[in-house]
């Protein structure tokens, strides 16, 4: 779920990126040093950047709004560690704007935050769970990935609540959110989780 | 697969404009809109940035008309939550409901409608950007203002393979259409994932091949030097400063209209 | 027999795109043999969107076995069963991790029940001769088994008729053969075949309708020595035309062979020449004995009963034409001299004494017995064509023996 | 000239893959123009990689100019920058997201200056005939151009040797021979042209030295007429014989032609076949008339020149060879009539009377001039080529008029 450009007021924005851009510094620093030692890298990520790009530009069967990609850069995150994932995040979403018109450029701090960093970090911690507990792998794969695609949507509740308290306060704000975007997203990481585990059940058969 | 925008914006009508002048243009814009006090600015911007794109970029109007309607879910429902939740002022409209009730206030609708006019304007100038300013002369901007190379590298190789994928799963989308995939619910969400996965796969060798290119053309960390970007001409460089200034101006004479 | 695929005044522009196809009328028998031939660009690959309902034309209107096409789901989906479209790169089109499951994707949307999937993949594979191959991994098969597992994708569906673009593009020349022998397999079971190439030499050699197409629009149809013999045409269409028909019109403007019909292959094209410089069709004197062509069932045989044959001496060549005739050879470890056009090689080698052996299946014997005895009345040269084993069929090949 | 690449027993097996190479032995010549041939999967691609260091042989060794290839990342890319590989698919090989940064991507990398990187890419381009593309992103070319622009990135880094793994797959006839000229040019440069295929047509008529591989191994070598002419090698690499071939074997057989020389194009087929014929060269009487064959240069003559040339009705037909005479030729709105296959088709105008002009530039003029004297002694006619605008020369092209 993308905030739109124009959305966010003075000093949310701001703010995100304030929370966003030392993740991206940290993931450049290491890409750079990584890319250095091997140069093998620069082309693996950018294919998987082009992969989650185009992944989240197919519409989902049945559901309104597109595939949202906390997954794709989770895939990242286990890959690379989080940092260069947010770095990812950064590059697919400021193509999803300027290509697809979902999300805007001074809402991006508080995306990449929402989809490159929160996400992608509970579909790691949830993946590496599961396996620790013996789970299931598909069941695993489709918990991370929906989990990660609900996390992501709180967030964005969260950063919208924040932004717009109104007078009820932060907390019936974020309920007001959260509950009306239920309606889209709750089967949006359903279907999502279904499609990853269906897709991991694919690349383990080969 | 339905088209970037990016497609436009190669053979817009304001190609050849310098760049970085459409980028001052569209960002100035999108911040004189998110810290626009009043509606009026927003407003503004979005008639006069859709004007211009659609008339001297030469972006055909239904196709405008339809790309204002992507965050057009978003934003009611968005809007729709801030509309009731926000107070202040005089209750206009109560709709009861079992417990409780529902109120709007012209507090809650003075910043519904100061929020849909930023969407408004915002939108209208991220449009501009990325309609009238391909993403290779973005390139060529974010060389300029000294961007980490191996991020401006990674961008680049992305944006070149976002478009061999995107080609690829078109094809296999069709192919699965072809043989009757995407009939049901159970079988969308089936055929899906194999799409998923054969372009998971094809995005591997892509990469390989990709290693096997750059390998076979002489890499050594280098990547393209820049394009020349056109020359910035001194009445379009003057009049984007004076657009901004004006509206700049309007913003701070209008901070106190407000709906009601 | 009647149309099965017409398509009138058609028109059609891509979303912001130009103009594909500029008002296209064709009309398509059904059982026939159809190429559609253009350069790169031509409206080939929109053409055949139209056939399976995949693009509604802006105007104009598309007919199927008499109907115009409903763009309702259901119908479409029905239409797509019954027209099955192949595309040129096998690899967008094989999309699951194993050859069972890529074939079984067509039956299963179909809602066919398991058993009856399981018979459909299993029908499939074995007439593009891939039986066995159900659990691989698509992605290690070469390049011509890819071709094979798409073609067995739609075929599962049972279609009525088969849309293939460019079906030989990058593979190899023997490849290339068997898939076009496998077309030929295909097309004698009654279904309509449909193929676009640039490739005129094959266009040439297996049509029996060719359509032209260039920039959206038909330039013309017609029989391939028809259409083919048009230089200006082809020129038009940025295409050569195909080499015996080149050489041929040469040989023709400077009177050294007659204007009658063109040749189609390097067999007719010797005989021709020869005729003019001989001046009669050539003839071997009754002394210089001609080979006989066997013919067997690869369906009916036993790899014993051929074996007997070739202890016996009886035969210098081998070919297969088909895929169950070559995985029949395969399984019972004959070597192949002749995998692809074989008919005209084992005539030529008849024509020099020798005998030789196709091993082919089902309507295919058929096809090889008429093409030998069309040869023999057009070149006045007396080919035995015998199918064994039949009761007393290896008897009269001993007659080389008796002849030497 | 000396040995550029040489291979020496170089085996080679893919990490957990069957082995791809099993002892091979190649030499090619500086300047020549080598088409290895063989089915896929006979190990051409991976020879390719081990000629500019992509894998490293498990035994045996590569030279270049002499000396082994030492694998260290210096020596490397100046193996790579001396030796240019163009990949089969172009969108693998095609990186930047314009024309200008994908070609200019070798140069920079080679660390050159930035003028000097803008001269590498602007003649590159040119070369390819694309100059005017730079800003283009690649996803919006044709097939053709992508395979121009992947070329260009190759030129750009001015390598001795160019190798190119199936240079036409995928691109319709007119695109294919396109790129071929485009190759005779380059070639004409002195630079060493080795193409992978299994176009056994293209590989007769383009190629000066022929190998050809199977299974990993080098079956034969030599000139195109021998190793083309041994049926059973054909065979064995599963590939059929250039039909020109196969007509000419056919026909020699029935002592209808001379074994001597095979002929490697239609033109020279039917002179050796009407030579039989009539039992002597060809030759047409004096008063018919034979046209002349204009060439001129596109680097230096100008579109009024030509328009002169045009209006004063003495040529008929148009063509132009070389993409920078097409380039000409699309600037000055010049009609073309042949854009491939230039030469042969003029000659074949010329001996029915027409005349026709032939644009071109750089060293091509002399191959023209060659080509057309070449067939005027082998074939006894008197063909008249002139270059224009030179002093008095339209004033010869006068005669047909008075001939008539």
């Amino acid at each position: 779920m993308h905030i739109m450009e124009g959305f966010l007021p003075s000093p949310w924005w701001e703010i995100w990126f304030a929370v966003s851009i030392p993740f991206i510094l940290i993931g450049l620093y290491q890409m750079n040093r990584l890319v250095k030692e091997n140069r093998e890298t620069l082309p693996l990520l950018a294919v998987a950047g082009a992969f989650v790009f185009v992944l989240s530009s197919l519409k989902l069967p049945s559901v309104t709004g597109s595939c949202s990609h906390p997954t794709g850069t989770g895939l990242g995150a286990i890959l690379f560690g989080p940092f260069i994932a947010s770095v990812l995040g950064l590059i697919v979403l400021i193509y999803q704007a300027l290509f697809l018109a979902h999300g805007g450029l001074t809402t991006l701090g508080a995306n990449v935050f929402s989809m490159g960093i929160a996400g992608p970090v509970v579909a790691y911690l949830i993946y590496k769970a599961g396996t620790k507990a013996g789970i299931n792998t598909y069941v695993t794969v489709f918990l991370a990935a929906a989990l990660a695609d609900l996390f992501t949507y709180v967030v964005t509740s969260v950063q919208l609540a924040l932004a717009f308290p109104g007078e009820a306060g932060f907390f019936t704000a974020f309920q007001a959110f959260a509950a009306i975007f239920a309606v889209t997203q709750v089967p949006l990481a359903i279907v999502e989780g279904a499609v990853i585990a269906l897709v991991f059940k694919y690349i383990v058969q080969l | 697969m339905h088209r970037l925008l990016e497609d436009f914006a190669q053979e817009n009508g304001l190609r050849d404009v310098n760049p970085s002048l459409k980028i001052l243009l569209g960002l100035g814009s999108i911040l004189l809109c998110v810290s626009s006090p009043g509606p009026a600015t927003p407003l503004l911007i979005a008639a006069s940035l859709s004007a211009v794109t659609i008339g001297l970029a030469r972006i055909p109007l239904r196709c405008y008309a339809r790309l204002l309607m992507v965050p057009a879910s978003f934003a009611v429902m968005s809007i729709a939550v801030i509309l009731f939740l926000t107070g202040g002022g005089a209750v206009l409209v109560e709709i009861p409901l079992p417990g409780f009730a529902l109120t709007v206030t012209t507090g809650g609708a003075n910043l519904s409608l100061l929020l849909a006019a930023r969407v408004l304007g915002g939108m209208c100038s991220l449009f501009f950007i990325s309609l009238t300013t391909p993403m290779t002369d973005i390139f060529t901007v974010m060389q300029r203002l000294r961007f980490p190379t191996v991020f401006i590298d990674l961008a680049m190789l992305t944006y070149r393979f976002i478009f061999v994928l995107i080609d690829e799963a078109g094809q296999i989308y069709r192919s699965q259409r072809m043989r009757l995939g995407y009939g049901t619910f159970a079988e969308s969400i089936r055929s899906f994932g194999m799409l998923a996965g054969a372009l998971f796969l094809r995005t591997w060798e892509s990469g390989e091949d990709l290693m096997r290119a750059m390998d076979a053309r002489c890499y050594d960390g280098r990547f393209g030097l820049p394009d020349e970007a056109p020359p910035v001409s001194p009445a379009s460089a003057l009049g984007v400063v004076l657009y901004l200034a004006c509206v700049a101006g309007v913003s701070w004479t209008t901070a106190t209209i407000t709906l009601c | 027999m009647g149309t099965i695929l017409e398509i009138q005044d058609a028109r059609y522009r891509y979303p912001h795109g130009p103009e594909a196809l500029k008002g296209v009328s064709i009309r398509i028998r059904q059982g026939s043999k159809v190429a559609l031939v253009g350069p790169n660009g031509a409206g080939k690959s929109t053409l055949f969107q139209l056939f399976n309902g995949m693009i509604r034309p802006d105007s104009g209107s598309v007919l199927f076995a008499g109907t115009p096409i409903e763009y309702t789901a259901k119908a479409l989906r029905e239409l797509r069963r019954s027209v099955g479209l192949v595309f040129q790169n096998p690899d967008i089109q094989i999309i699951a991790p194993t050859v069972y499951q890529d074939v079984a994707f067509g039956p299963v949307n179909l809602g066919l029940a398991r058993d009856a999937v399981d018979r459909a993949v299993r029908s499939a594979l074995s007439a593009v001769g891939l039986a066995g191959y159900e659990r691989r991994p698509p992605h290690h098969l070469s390049g011509g088994e890819k071709k094979r597992v798409a073609i067995a994708g739609i075929l599962a569906m049972e279609p009525d008729v088969l849309v293939f673009d460019e079906p030989t593009s990058s593979l190899d020349p023997a490849s290339s053969e068997e898939i076009m022998d496998l077309l030929d397999e295909l097309s004698t079971g009654g279904r309509t075949i449909i193929i676009s190439t640039h490739d005129v030499e094959l266009a040439y050699r297996w049509a029996d309708h060719v359509i032209l197409m260039e920039q959206g629009m038909v330039l013309a149809r017609g029989s391939p020595e028809e259409v083919f013999s048009d230089h200006s045409l082809l020129r038009a269409a940025r295409l050569k035309p195909p080499w015996i028909l080149d050489l041929y019109h040469e040989l023709v403007a400077r009177s050294i062979v007659e204007g009658r019909a063109p040749p189609k292959s390097v067999l007719e094209f010797t005989d021709r020449i020869e005729q003019h410089v001989h001046g009669h069709a050539p003839r071997r004197g009754e002394a210089e004995a001609m080979g006989t062509v066997y013919i067997c069932n690869a369906d009916t045989v036993s790899g014993d009963e051929l074996r007997l044959l070739f202890e016996e001496g009886h035969v210098d060549h081998i070919g297969a034409m088909g895929s169950r005739a070559k995985e029949f050879a395969n399984r019972e470890l004959i070597l192949l001299d002749f995998t692809y056009g074989v008919i005209d090689k084992c005539i030529l080698k008849s024509l020099i004494g020798e005998n030789s052996l196709i091993i082919t299946s089902g309507g295919m014997i058929e096809h090889v017995h008429r093409r030998i005895s069309e040869y023999s009345a057009e070149s006045g040269r007396d080919l035995a064509a015998v199918t064994v084993p039949e009761a007393g069929a290896l008897r009269p090949a001993g007659r080389i023996a008796d002849c030497d």
